[in-house]
């Protein structure tokens, strides 16, 4: 393939002021230009910013003229490269040195294809001087293409929101856990401290009665401060219970926590809350 | 840009049925971070519905959600969904915080009130040798663990305090004779476990 | 515990029917403000559902929410509810600041970290054929999108970049596997569809 043969599009063969044909595309005469290639120079300036840098300006180029990346004509494309870099700093565009850099590499390969082609040794294939710049040009659109691929990817805040809903911590009253290992060590707290480990030890028996101590004081509290001996006792409990149930009634009338009275022999037993008698005083 | 949604909120057009409008409440309502007032509300149909209408849908969206895991309720600066009380558990299971613990003085006055039971303030008073604060009594009355009893016949007729039913149930214990005996406690305790038993640990 | 709010997390029975179950996940999952992953959910049972079951009752729960306006679905990091695409405008009439939308720079930096990740700033740029400006790259670092995951041992140690976990969930993905397949470059394009590619159009 010759360079002639193949122009990219008639823009620098215009900016080169050559005359007809403008251009030729796959050997075909261009005679005018055509329309999408006038850009108002405002336009210009927006449109060369949106390259995201040279090898995007070259992709440009390359697809708008349907030239196989594969294959590309280095001397238009060159040519209109250096057309649209002008351009950029003819508008005082802050020229990147990426741009220059292409610039320059595109024109080493321009010159390295006019030369002949070294003599390859035998059977060695010669790499063609435009092999690194079609690899990073299908490179970097595999990537713009993906990029625009992640963007169409429904995307949170933009597309969606993520759903919280508030949790009113409050309202989980934790309470503190109490084991009975807690109050054991409570308690020898207490016994350390106050040293009285000889005058509080508590009896297991003792402490069923006081438990029926609490049992009788309510039930007295419920039934008006006043209730008869005997409706005190539930016989299916037991003897035990009973036994328990009844030391904790003398318990409690010892401790003048309570009052039994009878006003004659056999008579009923009424069992009488001491601060009920009290109030009513 | 292929996005399903209209770029421009402008565009969004006004639902047409109050089924569609409750969607787009709860849309709304179930992603925001704060409650909603009714004039942000309107303001997400563009002020074409009116607050009545809003007010209508919301009472009706309450109702669809009740017994459902949320609630969807009315508070001081708008309305908001939020999680029912009875999942605040499972929750608390994925972010587990310490559980909170008990001071010295009222575990000892707990302690105190269930071996000694029935006892009054100034009881546990002499046995821990300190002032009982009202607070501390007040903890385990809340807790339910502790409730008044009767009243000594003695100046001043104070309180009788003993523990309930509850306290029972809460520690596991079938009656006050399963709590661990006093006697078992050696009362020489050996001097490394006497300081596990220091202050530090109320 | 005779209160309808257990106390105390240990205390939160494990429901006992696949309805009570998924009414749990829901809970947990609408207010959760993380995607949760099956061990965390698991957790939430005090590890008593096995995860065959998380995962049937989570697709059930997935699917009893199809034509709803929120919907559950599985990502990198775990399972999360979501408002749908279709919501969006309204959502947007609350919060008029501008939804983040990035530049042609930010995207293809993106693409790059995303499909040859870990990448450096250098392979970046060699790919984009620009320098790549911090700007750039700290705006996909704000987001949690990329992280720095080590550095090459070649001369000045450069960063190696690479996409987070949160990248994958916001984009509704489970893995990097999941990402859009790259596409086979054809050498030759037609005259229109290089058109649709300039850059104008970006």
């Amino acid at each position: 393939m010759t360079d002639a043969s193949v122009v990219l599009d008639g823009t620098a063969a215009a900016a080169e002021g050559i005359a007809s044909p403008l251009a030729r595309i796959y050997g075909e005469p261009l005679a005018e230009l055509p329309h999408d290639l006038y850009i108002p120079p405002d336009a210009m300036a927006v449109m060369l910013d949106a390259f995201e840098g040279p090898l995007d300006l070259l992709l440009y180029l390359i697809r708008r003229a349907n030239v196989n990346v594969l294959d590309i004509p280095m001397a238009p494309l060159t040519d209109q490269y250096l057309v649209y870099v002008e351009a950029m700093r003819a508008r005082n565009l802050e020229l990147a040195a990426d741009y220059l850099v292409m610039a320059a590499m595109l024109i080493e390969i321009k010159s390295r294809m006019l030369l002949p082609r070294p003599k390859a040794p035998a059977g060695d294939e010669v790499e063609d001087p435009r092999a690194e710049l079609v690899r990073r040009l299908v490179e970097y659109e595999q990537m713009k293409r993906a990029a625009q691929g992640i963007n169409e990817l429904p995307q949170a805040e933009r597309d969606f929101e993520w759903v919280e809903v508030w949790v009113e911590k409050a309202l989980l009253r934790r309470l503190p856990e109490v084991s009975v290992a807690d109050l054991q060590d409570a308690w020898r707290g207490i016994l350390r401290q106050a040293r009285l480990h000889t005058h509080h030890l508590v009896q297991r028996e003792e402490l069923s009665v006081r438990e029926h101590m609490g049992v009788i004081l309510r039930r007295l509290r419920a039934a008006g401060g006043f209730v008869d001996f005997v409706d005190l006792f539930d016989a299916s409990l037991g003897a035990p219970v009973l036994v328990v149930h009844f030391l904790a009634l003398l318990e409690l009338a010892r401790e003048h926590l309570l009052e039994m009275t009878q006003a004659e022999a056999f008579a009923p037993i009424y069992l009488r809350l001491v601060d009920a008698h009290g109030s009513s005083r | 840009m292929p996005t399903a949604a209209p770029d421009n909120p402008a565009s969004a057009a006004l639902p047409a049925s109050p089924e569609e409008l409750k969607q787009v409440l709860e849309a709304v309502l179930l992603s925001a971070r704060e409650p909603l007032s009714l004039p942000e509300l309107r303001k997400v149909f563009a002020d074409e519905v009116a607050t009545d209408v809003l007010r209508l849908l919301l009472e009706e969206l309450r109702r669809e959600w009740q017994g459902r895991p949320l609630e969807l309720l009315p508070v001081a600066s708008g309305w908001r969904f939020r999680t029912r009380a009875e999942f605040m558990p499972y929750l608390e299971r994925l972010h587990p915080e310490k559980p909170p613990r008990y001071s010295r003085a009222v575990l000892e006055t707990l302690a105190i009130i269930a071996y000694r039971q029935p006892v009054t303030r100034g009881d546990i008073e002499d046995i821990r040798g300190v002032t009982v604060a009202t607070q501390v009594i007040r903890v385990l009355e809340e807790r339910g663990w502790v409730d008044v009893v009767g009243h000594r016949d003695t100046p001043g007729r104070p309180a009788l305090l003993a523990t309930t039913r509850k306290f029972l149930d809460d520690l596991g214990l079938r009656s006050l004779a399963e709590l661990p005996a006093l006697e078992q406690i050696n009362p020489t305790l050996d001097l490394s476990d006497a300081q596990r038993q220091t202050p530090a640990a109320g």
